[in-house]
This record gives structure tokens, C-alpha cells and sequence, in this order.
């Protein structure tokens, strides 16, 4: 399994192999699915389209539905108006949503389409119906990565929702991030439990997660309503979890509506999500529950329960920017050591954040943004690893270095779990770090000899 | 077979549904709509539109030019780099999710894990991506040492009109190393479809026919339009082993770039996908005199008319005595094993959308299984997918289509050998076997519907109205319709499953089929207080 | 691995080789610990005491505080009267439980010990202070199994503390079984979420999956209290869940108090808790929340998602009766084939019920009771299966025949994730369908060669 | 070292901390629990309770007969099949929890995945077991035909009067092959310590010095009270083989039946674990004229001490010589090994309540690793153990002692051969070197605490009260140890890991050690607002 990658590092300028991001687009497209009956859409050719909505689906097993401005070549040379107008045109007849999120792609952009203008004449011209909307996100797909588009696509819903006005004393903004659907409802669980009142933006629980029933709903019962989205200029402050895929909007509400922000990590692992419940507490004056409480002392619980099969193991791990700070954190506080900490999203910020997590802890520790898995696998081929923690494109580092992996991040396409399971919060950290543990321990039952297979681990 | 399930029941009028579902449409839009729906009367000669713009807005299954061309057709080649030129998406997107399977030849060159791009920047953009894909070759010469290099240029690519022939003609020069460069800017056509032809040229032009080392004997051919998802190709080769026929090079499924140069010395082609490899097969019959037979290695008794075709070209009796007895003993152990699935799924109704060739190959298969389709269409075929290569004549070309190259070819100078005596020839054609392609709608029985380019509103009705047993799709419909409770069966990736192909893969498919048709899981979608009002148990205290 | 288990398998009259089940006292000392400031007390031999302390510790990683009647010679000799007064004198002294929770051993059964006319005196004589109580179970050793001890002391529950009383329309008892405490606490939410007051006993949610918080309280703070075991008298009705653990309870409730009850499965997978649900239901008029048919539809939707991965798999397994039950009606719906079904606590009623499950699907499923796992070993030799799920002493088959291995039912020795999530009602299930799917796409990872290694499963 | 950190803390008074927690107790309880209890004086001659029996109702770390019988001393035998008679929990519990590892020989026979019980029902217990009993040897020996079968009674066999030894007898006869029964019914005694007395005997009688074939050269000895755990056998052994020191059998880690049988043939015994075996080593000695050692290979200085014991007992010079190099290298690495972890250590304090040695053995380790014992105590030694062997002969022999049989043990009229001249041996026990040992207790400074049978309640005080930084205990304490946030190791199955012994063993436990006490979790005990006053951040809206 991948054979052809020598273990010699060569510096490469050009040759991206085996990319730890993907393009802004689907990030968008995620991020708008968060929005309750909002259809988004595609503004450049129609793989783009395809391609985003069959990845969402390989990753949640479930309908993503999205419409594309099916560029074709007079399109590219004399720009997208007419397809975006046909599009709205044929969306809100067919398929009636009540926001449709525009994004842009490299295509698009390269032409240089302005969407806000298109929009404009689009809603003059009376192609909008009355109380349906249609925003807006700037996705050169050559800048940043799916991360970047998710933060845009978010900020938009700020830029074109929020309405500026008298603050609501105790409700709470929560942008959460690039994140999965269990988290975002695992999110609105823990502040609800608080007592306190909170818009969760996007939010694409029950979206992405629904039941099998034999009725198709093409808008699921998820999502943040437009109507919230309105309310949060009026909420008393914001949270926004994780630098990369929340601080824009959370910057922007600020400016906007004057709605003060606080920028945490996120809540992955004990101190993070410790942090979390404190910035809540700080701004409401709410208590944790004692449900949380325990939940806390249980992942606690576990982190001593098992530190025999944590401590000191080293640790490669890849993913998004946010998610990747805050699990360097809680591995690190857990007696692991992780060695390798690797983004493909470009970000100084990022390598300053986890060089000073790791700092005293593993201080030959290699981070870096804007990093691919071939440089990884390499690393790896240098100097092995105990676990390795990311996508499933790690797969294929995992068995050509033998090592055990657990599946972490976007996307997931060969196990089940993540639709349903959070890995934020006290009680994620249960779930997340049960399963490193568990996949630490079937290897070591692997790899014992007869005479020390253990029946107590 | 008299009329299709659809039309026996009296209250569904297939006419009135096309009517109502195109009327969901705009105008406009629903005048396009209608010529892409024909409810099958064989006594006509019936038209449909196809390979013609996807209208904005509307949600298809369709793809770009890219993906017909890197993803299709470039991509499966095991042993080149494929470098995509552009920002990380395309590359990333296309990697490793089409289960074409490959396996590295002797010198253990196996590039399928891995995903090339130059990860375009806005620098790149605004002052041009040709240094850095020059770098990019070149770093992956370095690294890999690779026999041949692809690239691969995507939307934005186009637009910044950076040259990426040039680029690859240079690096050519300088690494001394085949670059094939390839301008399937994703906005090019109006589906894969175009990719698929970008693809065919340059590999007709510059990999077809450049080696010519080595006798070929026998009963060689090569396997066009075989994508080897699941290991089809393998279990084909299986039989063909079993038969004495030699496959030579396959385009492009388990494909080595070294194999395909010598693919000119094989006798004859074998064509699956007519849709995404046509232009390859005429191609190599006007420079090197190769015929090619359209074959269909899905379903038992297709399996078994596309062996004898084989046979039938080739004209030696040992050859056909082996074929036959081979036929004898496989039909007769495949059919032993589908019976009782076959049992389970006799007179189910399915539908397929998919592709631009299996929406037609797994008919046969699902006749094996007792099964009716009721309702097919592609997603990026063309008129001649469906009503046969007689039209291709009269095909109009509109502006999209005139944006891919149709290229000149003549007879090779040096390589160009019959096959077959002119008279032979004319015979295989005349009885169909050679060149010769008649299209889905012939095996569409009265009453049937034929769609392209089906629509997800569309597709939603169709369920609602019909309730098929099972769909075939792809990835993205999976769900949408199995949340109304209905089996999807994804006829692109075989949800994960395979190989399909042969005769061991049609019993493979219909283990797969009766699976998801009679999984008893179907039965749990209604809890039980909501299959029957409320009952009051005899506990309850009143 | 077990090398020296033949293939061939011979029929033993005598001889049990590696159990599928254990004591009586050791169920009955996990059902007191569910409720609230009990003190379980051992009446036998020390090593009873120990080996059960040290076992349930090694399940559940938590304190499991038991005392012991600490038994000699002379004890063994002259009865255990003694020792059981030295004993409550020292335990409410020394420990203050509110309730002492007598078991008896192999050896205080075969002396004859009289415990409630020991219980009598030791009140008559002042030795249990006011408001405390001693209640007491019968556990011949030689009897049944761990699941035995622990139907009698839940039985041990209603004897000492229902009371009759006017019924209170709408409160519901459940009786849970063998199951773990997050299934426990799993059975409190569905049943409050449907509007429901209930009365969960035992319960040892809160009790053995406690916080790590640096205070260790003797008496944590789950368990059903005293209180609530008094009200179960007044209940409409109860919910006994699986025949062998939790009938005997319900049935002396009816007897005693008067409260209907419905023998119920265990709810595992998706019919069983369709049976819970409608039960209560049917009891009460109330209605399953939103939440809970969502969560029905999603772990319907796991099924339907991986059936490629799970359809005909062929299943061995073993583990508690009322688990087996459930557990298989369960995997048969997604299309599994358990082809053995083991427990090792006796009972015809378990056959019976198991094949009757298995009579259309898999018609020469081997089910039995009273077996062990040599025996399991030997027929998995004569025909392999896919699939192991089991105890942890599963593990040693596992390995020896080289078989994918899911840790279900009691004891879980040897990873973690058992007292954290459940595998009861649709959220268990979902937890329990993922745990097996992902152990299949693990081994199928391995197995595959690597030229069929899948990115997307 | 001047005083324990007990006394150096001016708040705390060991003395009155003992009143105190004693006083917990019923009056007459607390009279019993004071004489457990020792503030340790060196100056003075002080004396403890021990192995006397437990107050009902105390939760308490004991076991019980069976357990130090078939759990501790015979179970690890792993090439016989141990039947348990009885209901199938004793089985069942003592089932492969114990980690004492087997590698089996050349004829493969391991039995150590095993557990085999009569799985006794009420039936049994009525008509009496003994029928039930032959047939399952019966059946164990049909299926594997063992080199040996044990048989352990448990509390209800001696009830109801099952004669074991009969049953054994007999079969042996039937079936020729040896059978040993154990009377090892748990209410025997007043902990484990009977079932260790109870296997010793048997052993004794039946197996040791039945098979004298084969000469033994070299520097022979016997490891006894060696469990094997983690591995801690094969630790020794290594450093062993590098010294030229040939172990002929182990009691009874990793132990073989026909090793033990030819046990007589060593020159010296070395005695780890001396609660469990020591009257092994004596009736060797009387029978056979083996002198013994007592030995710990736990700790660098420990191993090192002890090697040099072995050396000074073969009185040979090139052993010597071979010795010290060993040491020399191991000791070096090891140190090298351990230092970061000393330095993290250092000054920290333990405390230890394990078993009937370890508690002593493992005081060398953490001296190694710089860390203080402050508390110590036995779950089931006997006085010796705390105060040397110099007071067995005061010991008094109450009820429970008396149940277990002391074997009248005379010199083998063929095998007895004395191994050292008459002075040679009073020289080697005059130094100390043989026949000696000196107990816990000198061992522990002023100050500190010796606590026999610690109870539940005396450990939560111990925690509430020092705060020790890390607890060597068992499974049952081990978590209510760390809910109060004190990690704690288990000494009897060393959590999962090991081996501890040798040099090596030594450096492994530095590193267990150093994770569990300096682990960063710990710090996560409470949330920040557990740890201050809540604070109105900046951001609230007042």
C-alpha cells in the first residue's frame, strides 16, 4: 500500500499529494444545509454541484440536495447572470425553498461574477418570491479550503439575517463550526441544560441525521430557522468555536449588531469544553447542570481508568484546523504525545496555536498548515507512530505502516458512528476517546504473544 | 412481454404522469423537459433529446467534462501520475472513489492511492498556473519516476488561459518523460460525456500505437469501456482465460499505460461502454484496421450472446467449440445458484438511471432475474445510446458539442491491417455483429419509460406514483430513495460490492439484489402503533 | 490459542469447561448496589466476597464496596448466626448504609442458614438502628446462575419494601434486569420523555459509572431509594423486562400489591422497543416523543445503511438469557443469521423461546442453555461463523479461530464504552448496530487485499 | 533517614490517628483492630497481630483458602487441568484474572485458558458430589489426557462430605494418571494463607522428588514463590542465564508438573514470595537438604543484593566474577534508564497493602525511584513476615492455624543429600545468607505506619488524612483509591503491565510508576469554576 512513497523528504513547491483539505464549495454547501429548508446552490460548472453532494452523502449516508447554475462554456466566457436567473427561476417553482444559498466556485469567481448584484436584479425583477431569500458566499475555491467556505457561507447567514436590536439578556449565540450534526445537537443539549436560551448557527442536526421512515422529506425538520437567524443580532453575545470556521461570523455580528463575541476552541476534551461551559457561565450567570458535572468526572474517569494505554503513546494526527487544536489539547492532557499534528487549511495561526499547546509537552513535535498525507506518511516512515487519528484517507497510511487508526474528522466514509455520536462536550470525549482506547487495545490483543494475551486490560 | 407493468394498471396513464411531472416545471423548461420522456410504443420510431444543456436550477445527476475525462476514463490508468491542474477540489473529489481496481504489473508502479494536483492559489490565478504545473511535473518526475505523467486542467485553468499543452510538451523535453496533457475544463460540454471524448483523442493520438514491440498471437483482443469497478474486468478475463481469448489492454480499467500502447495489435475490440469509448473503437478501426463488436458482459444470458459474438468474429471452430462448452458450464452453474434468488425476486419492478451504457447492460441481468424494468434512462448519453448508432448520421451539433475536438483520423501509414476480408466483414456487419450498436429503446417494451437525464423532482414522482421495487443510481440518489423505503442499488460504485460482470458476477449481483429487495429490515418502517390506532391494553386502569 | 479443544465434539455429563455464566450471589450483590446507600453484605466465606467485588470492579472500573460475613470453620460448623450480628453491628457502625442487603453463599445454604429469623432477632435485639432495614436473599449457589441472584434480590425488593397502597394512575414500574447502568438511566429518559412517572429497580445508573471528581463518596448518588421501592405497591403497572431476570419481581408484585405487569424482552433493537414503547403506551395513553421515533427512524436507517455488511452474516452468540432473546430477534431483522445462540444458565424457556425466533430464518441454528463456551468453541470448529459477540471471555475463541469479536453482556474486562453508553431502547441500538458494523469493516479492512481496499464502504 | 513525612508533619500524630480511627469501631472491634496497628519505633522490640481472623463486617482485602490454593499456588501450573468441585463461581472468578503467564513446552499442553468445574447443582449438594466428581476426571481426562489433574474442594464439598481424596485416589487408579485433591474449602483459615499451606503440602508429597531422572549440573536452583505475574519469571531468568544460573523449576510461574517433580535435584532454593512457599523451602531442606534463600529481585539494589546472596552461596569464584559483571552493565543501564523517572519522583511518598511479600519487596523499588514509604501492610501474612523469622517459634497456634495440617517431614531416606558442608551452611545463616529472613519491619523507618488487614474505612482515613502520592493495593481498592484523586497501582496483577523483577522489571515500574503519579490528568479533578469563585466575565451584560 502505497508503495511508491519514499521515505527520503524532499521540500516540494508545487505538487500537492494527497490533500488533508478540499475546496471552499462544500463547505459552503455544508454550512447552508444548517439553515432550515434552505436549498443551496451551486454557482459554476456542474461537476463542482455533483461532486460536493456525493462526498456530503458518502459522509453522512443520507440525502444532500443542492441545484447547480450548470455552467457550460459560453457560461465561462460570458459569465454566469443568465444561468443564476434560470436557476432561481426553476428552484423556487420546483422545489420551493425558503432560502437558497448561492456559493460561488473557482469558475465563477475566476470570471468575476458579482452575485450581490445578480441577487439584487434577481429580487427587482420579481424572480424571488415574497418571504423567500437568497444569499450569498464568495468561494474561490483556490483560497483557503472547505473550511474557509463553511466560515463564509456562516458569515453570510450573519450578513444577511441579523437584524441589529434591543439584546436579550441571557440568550446566547453559538457558531459551532465545521462540525457534525450530533455535535451541533450535543451542543444545544448542554446549553439548554444550563437554562439558557441559545441559537445554534448553522445547525444541521436532524438535516443530516434523519430517520428511515418511508417518507422522504426533501427539507427535514433541522436547521436553523431564518427566523432565528434574525434574532441572533439581539442575542447578548456570541461564541464562536474555533478560529478558522467560526471567528468570521462571530466578527461580523459584533460589527454588526454590536453582539460581543468570544472565541473558544472547540469543545473537544475536558479543559476545552471546560472553557465552553465557563464562557457560558461567565456571560449568563448560569450554572452547569449536575448531569454535566458527572458527565466531565466520567470522561475524567476514563482518561485514569485508561492512562496504562495512553501515556506516552505517540500520536499522528491530521484534520481540520479547529478540530485538530483542541484534540492536540485533550490527547496532550490525557499523557499522550502527539507527535505529528497536521493540517491541510493554510493558517500560520494554526502551527503557533499547537507549537505552544505541545511546547513543554512534546517538543520535537512536527505541526504544520497547509501539510498533505504524503508528507505525513513520510513522517511516519521516519518515525513511527503508536496511533494514527484523522479521515478515512488515512486508511491507506494505516496499513502501509500497520498502524491503528481511529476515525476522526471529515469526512468518514468507511465506518458508521459519526452521524449519531458526538465527539464535542464532556460526553463526546466519552465516545472519542472510548474509541481510541478500544482501538488501542484491539491492536495490543493483536500483537500480543499467546502467553501475554490478556483477558484484563 | 405485452406492455409494462406500468400500463397494466389502469389508473396509471405513463402519458398523463410525463404530462403532470413536466408541469411542475416552468414553461420554458417543461417544454424542454417533455422530449426527454418517451413512454414506449415499438411500433413507432421514437425520438428522444438527449446529451443537450441540463436547464439551471434543475437538480441532476449530472457531472462536467472533468470528471468524464480524469475521473472516467484517465484515472483508472494505475501506472501514470495524473496530475490535476487546479484548485485542490477536482483532485480531491476524484480521488479513489470509483472502485476502478487496478493491480501494479511486474515493475510494482501503482499510482491509484494517491491524488496529484497543483493546488492552485490566487497567486497562481491571477498571474498563471504555468510555472507552478511546470514545477509540479516536475517534482513528480522526481519523486516517482514515473512512465508517463497526465494533466489534467480544470475550470479556472481555462479561464486564466494558461497552455497546458505547451507546458507538457515542454516538461516532455526536459524530464524525458510522456506528459499528456488534457483540456477538459470541467464547463466543457454539458456532461462527463465530453470528457470522455477529450480522453479518447489523446490517448488515440499519443499512447495507441506507439509501441510495437512483440508478436500478438491468437485470439487477442481489447476490452474498451471497461472500468474493472469491483474487478468486472477480472472475472471477464476469468472466462475469457477459460475460452483462450487474450485481452491485450483494457481502456482503461486495471489499465497499464504500457499495455495500451500495444493495444493496435490486437484483432479485434470489444466495446462495453459504448457511451464513454465509441470514439476510441471507431478510431482504431480507420488508423489500424481493428473492427470492434459492442459487447455485454452483464447478465448470464448476455454474457453468454457476447461470447458467442466472439466467436462468431473470429470464425474457428476450436475457438467456438471452447466458447460453447465454456457457455455449457458456467450458464449451468451461474443459473443453479440465482434460482432461488430468482425465486425470491420474480416479477419485481426496478428502475435505472444511471451512466450512459448500464441502464441498458443491467436489463439483460435483471431479465436473468426475473425482473422487470419499467423505467430507464442515462444520465450522459447520447441519441444514439438510446435509439441506436443508425442515427448518428443525422446527429446535430450544437454549439457544446462543437466545443470537443472530433479528430481527423486516417489509416495508419504503417500499421494499418484488415482483420478481416471485405466480404467477412460486411457479413459480421450485416449480422450485426460487427460495429454495430442498436441501442437501449429496442429492449424498452410497450409501455415503458424511458427518461434522460432524470431530475430529482422527477425521480421523486416516479416513486411516488410507481413505488418500484428497486432503483439503480448513483451515490447521490441513494438515499433520497431509500428514505421513501425503496432499495437503491448504486450502479456506479455497486454500493461497495462486485464484481457484477460475467457469469459469477450476475449470481454475485443477484445475492446483492435479493439482499436489499427482501431485506426483512423494510418491514420495521412503521412502528407498530402506527400501522393501528391506539389501542388500550386490557392493563390500563381506566 | 485453547489448542487443546478438539473439533469433535463429546457429549459431558460432568464436566463444565469455561462457563458462560457464573454464581447467584454475585447478581444478587449488582442488584443491591442499585439502591441507594445500600450496603450488599456477603453471608458465607470471604473469598465469595472478594472474588465479587474484585469482578463487578474489574466490569465496571469503579469502587464496589460489599462486606462478608467472613466465615470459618467454626461458622461452617456451628452456623452463621454469629456472625451475621457481629456483622451489622460492625457494618452500621462502621458504614451507616440505610439498607444492609444479605445475601447468602454455597456454603450458608448447605448450613441452612435461617437469615430472616437472624434478621428478626438482630432487630428484636437493637442491632439494626431506626430507619435502616436488612433485607435478605436466598442464593444457592448450586442454583441457576448470577441471574438468578439477581432476580432474587430484585424479587428480595418488593418482599421487603412495596407497600400496597391506592394506585397512582399514569406511574409505571420497570423492572430492567442484568443490564448495565447507562441502559438503566437509558430506560429513565425514554420513559420521562414520553410524560411517563416511573420507578426503575434496581438501578445502578449514578452508582457504578460514577465521576472522577477527587471526592469518593461511599454511597454515590444513584440507586433507587427506599422510598421509591415503597411506592412501587401503588404503581398501575409493571414492566418486567426479560423473563429470567426480572419476572419474579413482577409477579411477586402482582401477588403481593396487586400491580398488573407485562413480561416484556429486553428492549434491543428495533421490535423489542417498539414492544416497550407500545406497552407503556397501552399501560398509560401516552405517546413516544419526537426524539425517540427520530431516533427509531436513525437506527432503522443504520440498518438499511450497512445491510450490504451485515446480510447473512452468520453470528455465534452467547451471554445472559434475556440478552440472547432480544439479541437475536434483533440482528435476524437486519438480516443476520445467529447460527448459535449459548447461555450457560439453565432454562427450557430459553430454547424454546429462541428458536421459535429463529424457526423460519435460521432453521438449524444451534440453541442452548446450561452450555458453555468449550462447547461453543467446538461448534464455531465444525462450522465457522463471521461474527462473535459475546463476554470478554469470548476473546480467547476469537483469537484461536481468528473470528471479528463484539464485546456484548457481562463481563466486559478488557475494553471500555460499556458503562457509558447504553445498548437498550433505539439510542442502545444504535450504539450496539455501529459497534458490529464497524468490528465487520475492521476485519473486512484486514482481510481485503490490496488491490480491493475500499476508501468508501 | 531520620523519621518517616508522618512525623515530620507537626500536625499529624501517627499515635493519635491510629486512636482515632480505631475509635470508629465497636469498642470490642476497635481492642482487636489497635493490635494491627504499629507506629514504627526501631528502637524498641515491636510486636503486631497478624493472621488472625478478620471481624465480621469489616470490608476487607482477604480472600479465601481456595484462593491461595488453587488461585495462587496451583493454578499457574499450566501443563495439568485444576477441576474446581463445587458451584461454578470459584471457577469461574479464579479464571484467568491472576496474569500469572505460561509458555507451554515442547508437548504443548497449556491448560491456562481453561477453567473446569463439577459446575455442582442442587442435586449434588443433596445426594452428595462425589459421582458427579469421578466423572468429570473422567471427562478431562478423556478429552485431554493431562499429565496430571488437580482437584480443589470448595466451601460446600467439606459440608456435605465429599471425600476428594478418595475420589482422587481412586481415579488415579482407574484411569492412571496422577489426580491431587486439595481440601482447600474456603472458610478454611482465616484468608488465603491456609489454601498456600494447603498446596504446599500436596506438592510436597505428591509431585516434588518423583522423577529423579536426568543429571543437573551447574548452579542449580529452584524459584519459589515466583508467580510468573506479567512476566516477572522470565525477567529473572534472562539476567539468570547471563550469570550462568540454571533455574530447574518455579513455584509455580510458568511452572510444568514434571519440572517441579525433579525440583530435588537443585542446589539451592531461592524463596520470593515467602508467606506463600516458605514451608515449601523448609520441607525441601529437611527432606532433600536443600538450603534456601530469600530473595527479591524487586529493585535495582534489590536484584543486585540478591544475586550477590546466590553468588555467595555457590562459593565460586568464576560465578562471582560473572555475577558482578552482570550487575555491573545492569545496574548501569538500569539506573541510566530510571533517572528522569527519579527525578520525578523524587520525594514523593507511597503507601503499600498487598499480599504476604510484596509489600516488603517493592519498599527496595520505590527506594530506587526515590520515593518514600510512609504506610505499609500485609492482606494475609503471618508475624514473620512484619518481624522476621525469629518469631516462629513464639508464634502461637490458634483455631484456625490448627485447621491446616503441618506436615511431619523427615530427610529423604534416597534423596536427602546435604548441598554445603555443616560449616560451610552455619556460615552462609550466620551471614544471613540462608534459612533467613529478617520481615518487613526493619525495613520501615521511625515514624512511619505498619497496618496488618487494612480495612476499607482505616484506608479511606489514610487517604483523608497523608494524602500519600501514589497506593499499591488491589483491584477492589484501586478505584476508590483514585475517586478520591490518588492514582493507585495494583500490586497483584501490576495493572495490566510488567515485568517488574530484575533490572529491567525495575525500570518498567519506574515508568508505570512516573505515568500514574505525574500524569497531567490529575490536574483535571476539578473545573476551573470548581477551583474559584465565579467570576462575571467582561462580556456580561449587566
Amino acid at each position: 500500500m502505497l508503495d511508491m512513497t519514499p521515505k527520503e523528504i524532499v521540500e516540494r513547491q508545487a505538487l500537492r499529494i494527497n490533500p488533508a483539505k478540499t475546496c471552499q464549495p462544500i463547505g459552503a454547501m455544508y454550512a447552508a444545509l444548517g439553515i432550515h429548508r434552505c436549498l443551496p446552490h451551486s454557482h459554476g460548472s456542474q461537476g463542482c454541484c455533483s461532486y460536493h453532494r456525493s462526498h456530503l452523502t458518502r459522509h453522512y449516508r443520507e440525502p444532500v440536495v443542492a441545484s447547480t447554475s450548470s455552467f457550460t462554456e459560453g457560461a465561462a466566457v460570458f459569465g454566469g447572470a443568465p444561468n443564476l436567473r434560470q436557476s432561481l427561476k426553476t428552484i423556487f417553482q420546483v422545489y420551493d425553498p425558503d432560502v437558497v444559498s448561492v456559493h460561488t466556485t473557482c469558475l465563477s469567481e475566476t470570471i468575476g461574477d458579482d452575485i450581490p448584484s445578480m441577487i439584487k436584479k434577481a429580487r427587482d425583477d420579481g424572480l424571488i418570491p415574497e418571504n423567500k431569500w437568497v444569499i450569498h458566499a464568495n468561494c474561490p475555491s483556490y483560497v483557503g479550503s472547505h473550511i474557509t467556505g463553511f466560515s463564509t457561507m456562516t458569515r453570510a447567514m450573519v450578513d444577511y439575517f441579523s437584524d441589529n436590536g434591543d439584546k436579550v439578556k441571557g440568550r446566547i449565540n453559538v457558531v459551532p463550526g465545521f462540525v457534525e450534526p450530533p455535535d451541533m445537537a450535543e451542543i444545544k443539549r448542554v446549553v439548554t441544560e444550563m437554562g439558557v436560551e441559545s441559537i445554534v448557527f448553522p445547525d444541521t442536526s436532524d438535516v443530516l441525521n434523519t430517520a428511515m421512515t418511508g417518507d422522504y422529506r426533501m427539507y427535514p425538520n433541522g436547521g436553523v430557522t431564518v427566523r432565528s437567524l434574525m434574532r441572533t443580532g439581539s442575542s447578548q453575545a456570541t461564541l464562536a468555536l474555533g478560529a478558522f470556521a467560526s471567528e468570521a461570523a462571530a466578527k461580523l455580528l459584533e460589527t454588526k449588531c454590536g453582539v460581543p463575541f468570544q472565541l473558544l476552541d472547540l469543545p473537544i476534551g475536558i479543559s476545552a469544553t471546560d472553557r465552553f461551559v465557563q464562557a457560558i457561565m461567565d456571560i449568563t450567570g448560569a450554572e452547569p447542570s449536575s448531569g454535566m458535572v458527572d458527565d466531565r468526572g466520567r470522561l475524567l474517569d476514563i482518561v485514569t481508568d485508561m492512562q496504562h494505554y495512553l501515556y506516552n503513546k505517540k500520536v499522528a494526527l491530521f484534520g481540520d484546523p479547529d478540530q485538530m487544536v483542541a484534540l492536540t489539547d485533550f490527547l496532550a492532557s490525557a499523557g499522550m504525545k502527539p507527535l505529528y499534528v497536521i493540517t491541510g487549511t493554510p493558517g500560520k495561526r494554526f502551527e503557533e496555536r499547537v507549537r505552544g499547546i505541545l511546547k513543554d509537552v512534546v517538543p520535537g513535535a512536527v505541526v504544520k498548515a497547509a501539510a498533505d498525507l504524503f508528507y505525513l506518511h513520510q513522517l511516519i516512515k521516519n518515525e513511527p507512530v503508536d496511533l494514527l487519528i484523522g479521515n478515512t484517507y488515512g486508511k491507506y497510511i494505516a496499513r502501509a505502516e500497520n498502524i491503528p487508526f481511529v476515525r476522526f474528522g471529515f469526512p468518514i466514509l468507511d465506518r458508521v458512528g459519526h452521524s449519531y455520536f458526538p465527539t464535542l462536550g464532556y460526553r463526546g470525549g466519552m465516545y472519542l476517546l472510548s474509541n481510541i482506547v478500544n482501538t488501542l487495545l484491539e491492536r495490543k490483543d493483536q500483537d500480543d504473544p499467546e502467553e501475554r494475551f490478556e483477558l484484563v486490560m | 412481454m405485452s406492455g409494462s407493468r406500468l400500463t397494466q394498471n389502469p389508473a396509471i396513464d405513463p402519458e398523463q404522469f410525463v404530462k403532470d411531472v413536466c408541469d411542475l416545471y416552468p414553461t420554458k423548461v417543461a417544454k424542454k423537459r417533455l422530449k426527454h420522456f418517451i413512454v414506449r410504443d415499438p411500433s413507432q420510431e421514437q425520438e428522444i433529446e438527449a446529451n443537450v444543456r441540463t436547464v439551471p436550477g434543475i437538480i441532476t445527476q449530472r457531472g462536467c467534462c472533468f470528471a468524464g475525462c480524469k475521473g472516467v476514463v484517465i484515472g483508472p490508468i494505475g501506472d501514470m501520475v495524473h496530475i490535476v491542474h487546479g484548485p485542490i477540489g477536482c483532485a480531491y473529489y476524484s480521488w479513489g472513489i470509483r472502485r476502478n481496481m487496478f493491480k501494479p504489473r511486474e515493475d510494482g508502479h501503482n499510482f491509484l492511492p494517491y491524488c496529484f494536483s497543483t493546488d492552485m492559489q490566487d497567486q497562481d490565478v491571477i498571474f498563471g498556473g504555468e510555472k507552478k504545473l511546470r514545477l509540479a511535473i516536475e517534482e513528480a518526475y522526481n519523486i516517482f519516476k514515473p512512465k508517463a505523467i497526465s494533466v489534467h486542467a480544470t475550470c479556472p485553468v481555462g479561464l486564466i488561459g494558461d497552455d497546458v499543452q505547451a507546458v507538457a510538451k515542454e516538461m516532455s523535453g526536459k524530464l524525458g518523460v510522456q506528459v499528456l496533457a488534457f483540456n477538459c475544463e470541467g464547463y466543457k460540454g454539458v456532461s462527463q460525456s465530453g470528457g470522455h471524448h477529450i480522453a479518447n483523442n489523446k490517448l488515440f493520438e499519443h499512447i495507441v500505437g506507439t509501441d510495437d514491440s512483440g508478436e500478438e498471437q491468437g485470439f487477442t483482443v481489447n476490452l474498451l469501456g471497461e472500468y474493472n469497478i469491483g474487478g468486472d474486468a477480472w472475472e471477464i478475463e476469468r472466462v475469457f482465460e477459460k475460452c483462450g481469448i487474450r485481452v491485450l489492454s483494457t481502456f482503461s480499467g486495471n489499465a497499464s499505460v504500457d499495455e495500451m500502447r500495444r493495444a493496435h495489435l490486437a484483432q479485434v475490440n470489444l466495446v462495453m461502454c459504448h457511451r464513454s469509448i465509441n470514439y476510441m473503437a471507431e478510431m482504431m478501426e480507420t488508423a489500424f484496421g481493428i473492427p470492434w463488436i459492442k459487447v455485454n458482459f452483464i447478465g448470464i444470458r448476455g454474457m453468454a450472446k457476447s461470447l458467442r459474438k466472439i466467436a462468431a468474429f473470429f470464425e474457428d471452430p476450436d475457438l467456438t467449440k471452447k466458447v460453447e462448452a465454456v457457455i455449457e458450464e458456467e450458464v449451468a452453474e451461474a443459473e443453479k445458484e440465482i434460482a432461488a434468488f430468482r425465486t425470491r425476486l420474480q416479477g419485481r419492478t426496478v428502475m435505472l438511471f444511471v451512466g450512459g451504457s448500464r441502464a441498458h447492460h443491467y436489463q439483460d441481468l435483471f431479465k436473468d432475474l426475473g425482473m422487470e424494468t419499467v423505467v430507464a434512462g442515462y444520465e450522459f448519453a447520447h441519441k444514439d445510446d438510446y435509439e441506436g448508432r443508425k442515427v448518428i448520421p443525422n446527429l446535430k451539433v450544437d454549439a457544446d458539442s462543437r466545443n470537443i475536438e472530433e479528430l481527423k483520423v486516417e489509416a495508419d501509414p504503417t500499421r494499418y491491417r484488415p482483420r478481416k476480408e471485405p466480404e467477412a466483414l460486411e457479413r459480421l456487419k450485416a449480422e450485426c455483429i460487427v460495429d454495430y450498436y442498436e441501442g437501449m429503446m429496442p429492449d424498452m417494451p410497450e409501455g415503458t419509460l424511458v427518461i434522460d437525464d432524470v431530475s430529482h423532482v422527477e425521480l421523486e414522482k416516479l416513486i411516488e406514483k410507481f413505488r418500484p421495487d428497486l432503483i439503480c443510481s448513483g451515490i447521490k440518489d441513494k438515499y433520497i430513495i431509500e428514505k421513501f423505503g425503496v432499495p437503491s442499488k448504486q450502479l456506479h460504485n455497486y454500493d461497495y460490492s462486485g464484481p457484477y460482470a460475467g457469469f459469477k458476477g450476475a449470481v454475485n449481483f443477484g445475492k446483492d439484489v435479493d439482499m436489499m429487495v427482501n431485506n426483512p429490515a423494510w418491514k420495521l418502517l412503521k412502528a407498530p402503533w402506527q400501522k393501528s390506532p391506539l389501542l388500550k391494553a386490557k392493563l390500563a386502569v381506566e
